[in-house]
């Protein structure tokens, strides 16, 4: 199987999980859809450095996976202040900040 | 600097340092200001004197005060010519100035600003001086213009009175268009010549295309024309008598007036290289000098009346220039200047006889009231329509002749009908002031004026008298000729000295015009044997026009000054607030419109920002790949 | 003294600053003593600068007191300061104008005096530094800054639509001097490509040879800069406002000073950087200043309000200098720098008197004025001074510059300078008219009835102008004895660059004649 | 050229170490706070202000120790070198703004002091992290590190909705552009088979396409390059992807938002100078046209969007738009002009902007809460001097001359003159024509009003004594709308910005001295 393969499908992922960001209205979905891009990155890396006989590909992906633990906690935190002042985590009720 | 130089430079001192003292502090000077004053200005004439003999018995000579500018190529001196043209003029000036100033100790006494006044009558006296004394146009055109100030402000003296202070503003700024003239003129002899110097410019003219010279003398003529009030541009003269009588004598009818007739005497080789233009000067000179009688024909105000006789007077000066009769053209000028002076001298004496009255028509009878005054007037009048022996027929005569001579005689026809209504109005105007039944309202109480106002009256009088003799014998052969001639004699197509024609019969018809012109008069407003109203109505149109002086200033208002006025006021509201400032600000609207719609993109709403990055990414990657 | 002499300059354009410094320190409540100080080191500026005159070379066009120091060593940029005959006397203007403009703001300056003296010392030392030096990027440090403090005094001292007016003021100017900005950086670089090194040094610049094309589009972008600044024809719109709403002090240094910056631009800069395109551009230019002197002329006829007649005036006699400096003869160049200081002198004289009735009786409308003669003698008499050096009256300053002005255009521009000339018609017309209105005639206004003669103070602070009028106006040869040797050398680069301009325009055909 | 051999040599722990030493510190300092911040017992407030300024000022020492090295560490990730010298410092110079500012910021407002400064010290440390990092790896790392601790920070005012909402604005875009950077490191990597900027530079520099690589690479690198420039254009908030910019700028806490404003846009333009100029400088995709757009956009939208401002706040996040863009010219001018140039506008603008911000925090204690400008009227003579430090900012920040920001201008303008981009020069200038308006709009409130009539301006509230704002915190409005620190950080801004502006000469050294540190510059 070539890379060029995996790299479409990883593509596909990205776009997927891009589409999800921009047409979803609720918080937690969004950081889902953004953990999608990422691990459609990760898959690119994997791919390739097994592709190139390379490490750093897949070091590369460990960090991404902690970087996304880590980012997922501070979301929740974030999400936990929205949603304590709106009583609501649809992205629409913050829009107090404009112009 | 010699002894020559320093009377020369002390003439013009003398009126200067007075117009300083009593500008600065007038008012620690009160009266004295008037004695000191004509003091200063007969030391001034004194010392011209001593100048006239020095010239007429030495020769003229330039003396220089220092170097006014020097910019690269542009060089000008502050320094004297003085020839016998200059020395006559100077004599004259300071002479009738001295006259004036001690007749208006009378005369302004306790005004309010007599201080003031006799500052800025100095003041004039010194700028004419310099006037004449100037060697270069440039100093000419400064003084030219310095005596124009003088005039406004004294036009203007009673400035609560806004019909005086306009005008003075009409003459200033009348006189002004024709500097505009002089300007150019002055700027064309330096850009073509390359000096200002007149015996530089004098000599060197003649290398000049005759277009150019043409081109110069016109320029100057409308300098000339508007300061010596010539048509068209005399509408400031009449108005110029709001301000005091001695004023009008000095400025508006002896002197600064008549700097025109001196300008083109001192050009006398430029317009004799120029044919056409001394033509124009002539046209000029007839045309206004008809004008001017026609309209002081039917006038009612006295020192207006006088007004545009000076108007006409010098008229006849233009055309003895224009004809290059220059010596006749000053030999009028002097003799005119003395007359003149007088005509004005009196009907200002008539006026503070009946405490400001200038209407004629609300006079009469004043003969018995004042004697001395009427007597005098009666001299100037006769001399003014040249009725021998008086001055006035020497001069005036004598410029008839030429015209007859020189074959222009259309001019000299004009002229003979301007003697006739000259004698006319001014003989209307003595009969109705000084003799018929009286109109004077009863309370006012009329009477002679004092001394110190009369005797320059007498001494005045008395020069008219006499002064023309200096005119014979007639023509070329006379004193004043031979004395003047010498300056004029480089000029080439002067009037000739032959005497082919019965001169004493053109003198008969003038005069014959003269006493005429008396006679109606008489007939009219002495006699009555006709009636007056039936006359004006048969004749009304031509009444009407002599009347309104031909409508000229209601002409230029319609046709300058409104329209330059109305212009203004479409460029200051149209194209300055609405078209330029109209587009900045339009520019401001605009960005900030645009700002107002840009702002709008950060509507606060999460998705539309991540749409707005998305869109972004999605066109960074179509520029490469759709390129 | 020598040390003085050699650092004349720096102590002279830094002085008043430091004087700024000083007075940060006294208690804003002590106002008299902020305004005595004030006033008296401005005058102790001006005295010292007077050193410099006495100090002038006259017989060379060479720059004079000059000092050089490293600044920027990257662009080549140096601390660079000198002067000629030109600078020399626009130095002399603006220390006086600033002493007279402090001494003449006591009691129109109520609030905020601290703030007021402060700017106008600052304002001072920039303008000065403008003047004098001779590296772009130094000058175009102060000449901009130049606007902020003028800013200020407008925005707040002034009266009715300040704020608009200020914000005008100084986004017009602003805007033209970023542009002008572009065309220097630009030259700056051209210079560096054709020498590989960096410099600011003007007469290095001098030498830069420009492709004629560019020069056009630079002279433009230069152009607009300082026809902002003068203000010429249709960039003039800020100047009515501006010197309407400003303070007296504000107007005397906007229209004495501020405005030269513009025609000494084009004479230290613009010209002699770019002589070819300023050579091709100079009919356009002249119609424009020709317009300027008509059109202004014709404007002020109707205005309504003093200040704005007067600040009307000030661009029809602006023209005239414009006409002169690009008429580019000697004498028509002498005449306009004579005619710089001549416009500062008596316009700045006008203002101040306008103030002077407008602090009397609060209203600037000619309407409401007249016959003020009765009360004010002696406001009359010297106002009506100013009035006539304004027209131009032979024997006062203003005729001598113009005159030089029109002789000197006179042969190459005919027709202008015929047009140029008809405006000393109009001037007479609306200046003697404003005057009458004002001065002569009845009292019509009630206000008016109890008016004040000019105070002790009022008298010295004009009276230096006055003196000046007659002065320059009996003999100018002692200043155009000074600028004459600059002038000549300054049209002679002209003259050898038409040269050169005819051989490019013979090679490239520009105009088929 | 560099030699591979030669940098491989170099690899082992201690230099990796001191290479990331002043970085080290910070961190260190951090932990010291967030234990003291356990005892209750010590006045943490104080203690971890005081400690974290010391924490600033030993990285400072040991920048200063290592400044004339050049350190390679961890592998080839890291690099220690004059280039760094320079944007530590102005790093470190705003973090150590950014926490004098934070002084008595928080005194009204129920938050956790210690772990404030301790995020600060650790966003500071990953920025420095960030500038010195030479690998796609550490560069991603860090910039997330550094985001992090910018998301919490931006939602650190609990119980305000505005803070949490910047946040999380803040934090999906965030989050979604380093996903793009992500993906574009993918496809770089797939193209060139490496990750550290010197080989990739290596790799296109030979455009050695081996048979076994893959056959489209060149598709791939532009796909990878236009993603990574996403990824930093977000950091640089350029146009389009400034959208987060205003909305968290005006979220956050103002000392934050100084520190957004300056370390982390200082952070981001210099390692996408040292991206650009070791990845993208071939041109190969002509990416100068796309950054002169880029700019273009970017500083249009920022004038115009700040024009109508009434906002502080937002104004100074607009116009801090805009300088980016201005930035930006610099960056497209290149060669050693253009980047020196960069450097130092960056440095001007770090003082220009944290002077403004002192001002808006001093408002701010003032109460006013939504920092209107149509309310100063009156402050221009109540406080002359800070008024005064205040106009000169916003002229500094309008580019009029004696100020660090016309020097800043000027020397961008010029270099990207020089390299003959004539017409972005000229919409630049045209660009701080207008901008000028709104710098001097403020100016106008200050001083200027047409009507003297004017009610509710600082003037009048601090006037009556008896107004009490809400529950009488007027007594503390009253002790500290000035503190020392405020002072302190006010006036080295106004010192900065006009030795800046008036004597550059030195600052520029340091700037091109840096640079010639720079790869293939």
């Amino acid at each position: 199987m070539n890379v060029n393969d995996y790299l479409i499908v990883a593509t596909i992922i990205f776009c997927i999980g891009a589409l999800g960001v921009l047409i979803r209205k609720n918080l937690i979905t969004i950081f889902l859809s953004l953990e999608l891009m990422f691990n459609a990155a990760n898959l690119g890396f994997v791919a390739v450095s097994e592709y190139l006989n390379l490490i750093s590909g897949d070091i590369f992906v460990i960090f991404i996976m902690v970087v996304a633990a880590a980012e997922a906690a501070i979301l929740l935190g974030i999400a936990i202040a929205f949603y304590r002042e709106k009583g609501t985590i649809n992205i629409d009720d913050a829009n107090e900040l404009k112009f | 600097m010699n002894s020559k130089d320093l009377i020369v430079w002390l003439i013009p001192f003398f009126p200067l340092l007075g117009a300083i003292l009593w500008g600065v502090f007038g008012k620690y000077f009160k009266n004295y200001s008037g004695y000191l004053g004509s003091i200063f200005i007969i030391i001034s004439f004194i010392l011209s004197v001593i100048i006239f003999f020095i010239v007429a018995y030495g020769h003229g000579f330039t003396s220089i005060l220092y170097q006014w500018i020097d910019a690269s190529y542009f060089k000008v001196n502050v320094s004297t010519t003085i020839d016998r043209l200059s020395v006559v003029m100077l004599v004259m000036v300071t002479g009738i100035s001295a006259l004036v100033h001690i007749y208006s100790i009378g005369y302004m006494k306790d005004d309010k600003g007599f201080a003031r006044y006799f500052s800025y009558l100095n003041l004039f006296v010194f700028s004419m001086i310099m006037l004449i004394m100037a060697n270069n146009f440039l100093l000419l055109y400064v003084f030219w213009e310095a005596v124009g100030l003088c005039s406004y402000v004294l036009i203007g003296f009673w400035y609560e009175k806004k019909s005086a202070v306009d005008a003075g503003k009409k003459a200033f700024i009348v006189n002004r268009i024709g500097d505009f003239g002089f300007a150019l003129g002055v700027m064309l002899i330096f850009i073509t010549i390359g000096t200002l110097n007149y015996s530089t410019v004098f000599s060197d003219i003649h290398t000049l295309p005759p277009y150019l010279i043409t081109t110069i003398a016109l320029l100057l003529l409308a300098g000339a024309v508007g300061k010596s009030a010539q048509f068209p541009l005399y509408v400031w003269l009449p108005d110029a008598m709001e301000g005091p009588t001695p004023v009008s004598a000095l400025i508006h009818a002896a002197t600064m007036v008549t700097a025109g007739v001196y300008l083109i005497a001192r050009c006398h080789i430029i317009f004799s290289y120029s044919p056409d233009a001394s033509n124009v000067v002539l046209i000029i000179g007839g045309v206004t000098a008809f004008i001017g009688a026609f309209s002081a024909l039917t006038q009612f105000d006295i020192k207006r009346i006088i007004a545009y006789s000076t108007i006409s007077q010098i008229g006849y000066m233009f055309m003895a220039v224009g004809i290059g009769s220059y010596a006749a053209g000053m030999f009028h000028l002097l003799s005119h200047a003395i007359f003149k002076g007088l005509l004005f001298l009196t009907a200002g004496s008539v006026m503070h006889g009946m405490s400001g009255e200038l209407d004629l028509r609300k006079m009469g009878g004043l003969y018995s009231k004042m004697k001395i005054t009427a007597i005098t007037f009666i001299v100037g009048g006769l001399a003014l329509s040249g009725i021998p022996p008086f001055s006035g027929f020497f001069s005036k005569d004598a410029i008839l002749a030429d015209l007859f001579n020189k074959g222009d005689y259309l001019f000299w026809i004009i002229g003979v009908l301007v003697a006739f209504m000259t004698a006319f109005y001014i003989f209307r105007l003595i009969f109705n002031v000084f003799f018929g039944e009286s109109h004077v309202d009863k309370n006012l109480h009329v009477h002679e004026s004092p001394k110190i106002m009369t005797i320059p009256l007498i001494i005045l009088a008395c020069l008219a008298g006499i002064f023309g003799f200096i005119g014979l014998p007639p023509f070329n052969h006379s004193i004043f000729y031979k004395f003047i001639n010498k300056d004029f004699a480089n000029s080439f197509n002067f009037a000739p000295a032959v005497n082919n024609y019965p001169w004493y019969l053109l003198s008969a018809i003038s005069v014959i015009a003269g006493l005429g012109g008396i006679y109606i008069a008489y007939v009219f407003y002495i006699k009555k044997s006709f009636d007056l109203e039936k006359l004006k109505s048969k004749f009304k149109p031509i009444y009407d026009l002599s009347y309104n002086k031909l409508y000229v200033d209601e002409i230029y208002d319609f046709v300058i000054v409104n329209p330059m006025k109305n212009f203004a006021i479409f460029l200051w509201r149209i194209v300055d607030i609405l078209v330029i400032d109209g587009a900045v600000n339009g520019i401001a609207q605009y960005v900030s419109i645009t700002s107002s719609k840009v702002r709008k993109l950060q509507n606060g709403m999460l998705m539309s920002y991540i749409v707005t990055l998305t869109v972004g990414v999605i066109a960074l990657l179509a520029y490469y790949f759709v390129r | 003294m020598s040390i003085f002499l050699k650092y004349i300059l720096s102590i002279i354009i830094f002085f008043p600053l430091l004087s700024a410094l000083l007075l940060v320190f006294i208690n804003k409540k002590a106002e008299g003593l902020l305004r005595n100080l004030a006033t008296i080191l401005s005058l102790a500026e001006f005295v010292i600068s007077l050193f410099l005159f006495i100090y002038f070379k006259s017989n060379t066009y060479q720059f004079q007191f000059v000092e050089r120091f490293s600044w920027i060593r990257e662009f080549g940029a140096t601390y660079f300061l000198g002067i000629d005959g030109v600078s020399l006397f626009l130095i002399l203007l603006t220390t006086l104008m600033t002493f007279i403009a402090l001494l003449s703001s006591y009691k129109y300056i109520k609030e905020h005096v601290k703030e007021f003296v402060i700017l106008m010392l600052v304002l001072e030392t920039f303008m000065l530094g403008a003047f004098a030096s001779l590296d772009i990027l130094l000058f175009y440090l102060f000449w901009e800054f130049m606007l902020i403090p003028m800013y200020y005094i407008i925005g707040i001292w002034g009266t009715g639509r300040k704020v608009y007016s200020a914000v005008k003021f100084i986004l017009y100017t602003l805007a033209g001097s970023l542009i002008m900005l572009f065309g220097l950086i630009t030259i700056f670089i051209l210079h560096y490509n054709q020498t590989g090194n960096f410099t600011f040094n003007l007469l290095k610049l001098y030498h830069t040879n420009i492709p004629l094309t560019l020069q056009i589009i630079l002279f433009i972008a230069i152009f607009l800069g300082f026809a902002v600044k003068i203000p010429l024809f249709p960039f003039h719109t800020w100047l009515p406002d501006a010197h309407t709403e400003a303070p007296t002090a504000g107007s005397v240094i906007l229209a004495s000073v501020l405005l030269k910056f513009g025609i000494y631009g084009f004479f230290r800069f613009a010209i002699p950087l770019m002589p070819e395109a300023s050579i091709i551009l100079t009919p356009v230019i002249l119609v424009l200043a020709v317009i300027s002197i008509i059109y202004g002329a014709l404007v002020s006829i109707v205005q309504k309000d003093l200040k704005r007649l007067v600040a009307f005036s000030s661009v029809s006699h602006m023209g005239f200098i414009v006409l002169g400096l690009f008429a580019m003869t000697a004498v028509s160049v002498d005449g306009s720098v004579l005619q710089m200081i001549n416009h500062g002198i008596s316009t700045g004289a006008l203002f101040l008197f306008v103030g002077m009735l407008y602090e009397r009786s609060h209203t600037r409308l000619i309407a409401d004025f007249g016959g003020l003669t009765k009360k004010a003698p002696i406001l009359a008499a010297l106002f009506m001074i100013a009035v006539l050096s304004s027209v131009g009256l032979p024997g006062l300053n203003g005729f001598v510059g113009e005159f030089l002005i029109l002789v000197g255009s006179f042969k190459q521009y005919t027709v202008f300078t015929i047009f140029a000339t008809s405006g000393i018609i109009f001037t007479a017309v609306y200046l003697l008219w404003m005057f009458q209105r004002v001065m002569f005639q009845d009292i019509t206004n009630k206000n008016n009835e109890n008016f004040k003669d000019m105070t002790l103070r009022e008298i010295i602070t004009v009276l230096p102008l006055i003196l000046l009028m007659f002065f320059i106006g009996l003999y100018p040869d002692v200043l155009l004895s000074r600028i004459n040797p600059t002038v000549v050398h300054f049209v002679n680069i002209i003259e050898h660059n038409k040269y050169a301009y005819n051989l490019i325009k013979a090679k490239m055909g520009l105009f088929n004649a | 050229m560099l030699d591979l051999t030669q940098m491989y040599s170099e690899y082992f722990l201690e230099k990796s170490l001191l290479s990331v030493m002043p970085e080290a510190v910070l961190i260190i300092f951090a932990f010291i706070i967030l234990l003291l911040g356990l005892f209750k017992s010590i006045k943490n407030g104080e203690n971890s202000y005081y400690i974290a300024l010391i924490g600033i000022v030993f990285s400072f020492l040991y920048l200063f120790i290592l400044s004339n090295h050049t350190i390679h560490g961890f592998y080839g990730s890291i690099i220690f070198d004059k280039f760094d010298v320079f944007f530590f410092t102005v790093i470190l110079l705003s973090g150590f703004l950014t926490i004098l500012l934070s002084k008595n910021y928080f005194d009204t407002r129920n938050v956790l002091i210690p772990e404030y400064y301790s995020l600060v010290l650790f966003s500071i440390s990953a920025m420095m992290l960030l500038v010195s990092s030479i690998n796609l790896i550490m560069i991603f790392l860090s910039i997330e590190f550094m985001s992090i601790a910018a998301y919490i920070l931006t939602g650190y005012l609990k119980g305000e909705s505005r803070s949490t909402e910047g946040a999380m604005k803040y934090f999906i875009l965030g989050t979604f552009a380093s996903a793009f950077f992500l993906f574009g490191s993918v496809f770089i990597y797939a193209a060139t088979g490496h990750l550290n900027l010197y080989k990739i530079h290596n790799f296109i520099f030979q455009q050695s396409y081996k048979a076994h690589y893959i056959y489209n690479s060149h598709t791939f690198l532009a796909i990878g390059l236009v993603l990574l420039l996403v990824g930093l254009a977000f950091k640089m908030s350029l146009f389009p992807f400034h959208t987060w910019t205003p909305d968290s700028y005006d979220g956050a806490p103002t000392p934050v938002t100084n520190l957004m404003a300056t370390g982390i846009k200082v952070a981001a333009f210099g390692i996408f100078i040292r991206v650009f100029t070791s990845i993208y400088s071939f041109n190969i995709l002509n990416f100068y046209n796309i950054l002169w757009i880029l700019a273009v956009l970017t500083m249009t939208f920022g004038n115009f969007a700040a024009l109508l401002q009434t906002d502080l706040k937002r104004l100074i996040a607009y116009s801090s738009i805009a300088q980016a863009g201005y930035i930006l010219i610099g960056i497209i001018a290149g060669g050693y002009y253009g980047i020196s140039g960069t450097l130092f506008y960056l440095l001007a603008y770090i003082f220009m902007t944290a002077g403004a911000f002192g001002i808006v925090i001093m408002f701010e204690n003032l109460k006013l809460a939504s920092v209107d400008i149509k309310s100063y009227y009156g402050f221009g003579f109540k406080y002359p001097l800070t008024a005064a430090a205040f106009s000169f900012f916003l002229l500094s920040l309008a580019g009029i001359p004696v100020t660090s920001g016309f020097m800043g201008k000027f020397f961008v303008f010029s270099a990207a003159i020089k390299s003959g981009y004539y017409w972005l020069v000229f919409i630049a200038i045209l660009n701080s024509a207008f901008a000028a308006y709104y710098y001097i709009k403020i100016i106008v409130k200050m001083y200027m009003v047409d009507n003297q009539s004017n009610n509710n301006s600082i003037a009048d509230v601090i006037n009556d004594s008896n107004v009490t704002v809400n529950n009488g915190q007027m007594e503390i409005i009253k002790e500290n709308h000035v503190t020392s620190a405020l002072v302190i950080v006010i006036i080295l801004c106004l010192i900065f910005t006009l030795i800046l502006g008036v004597f550059p000469q030195p600052f520029i050294n340091f700037a091109a001295k840096s640079v010639t540190s720079l790869w293939n510059i």
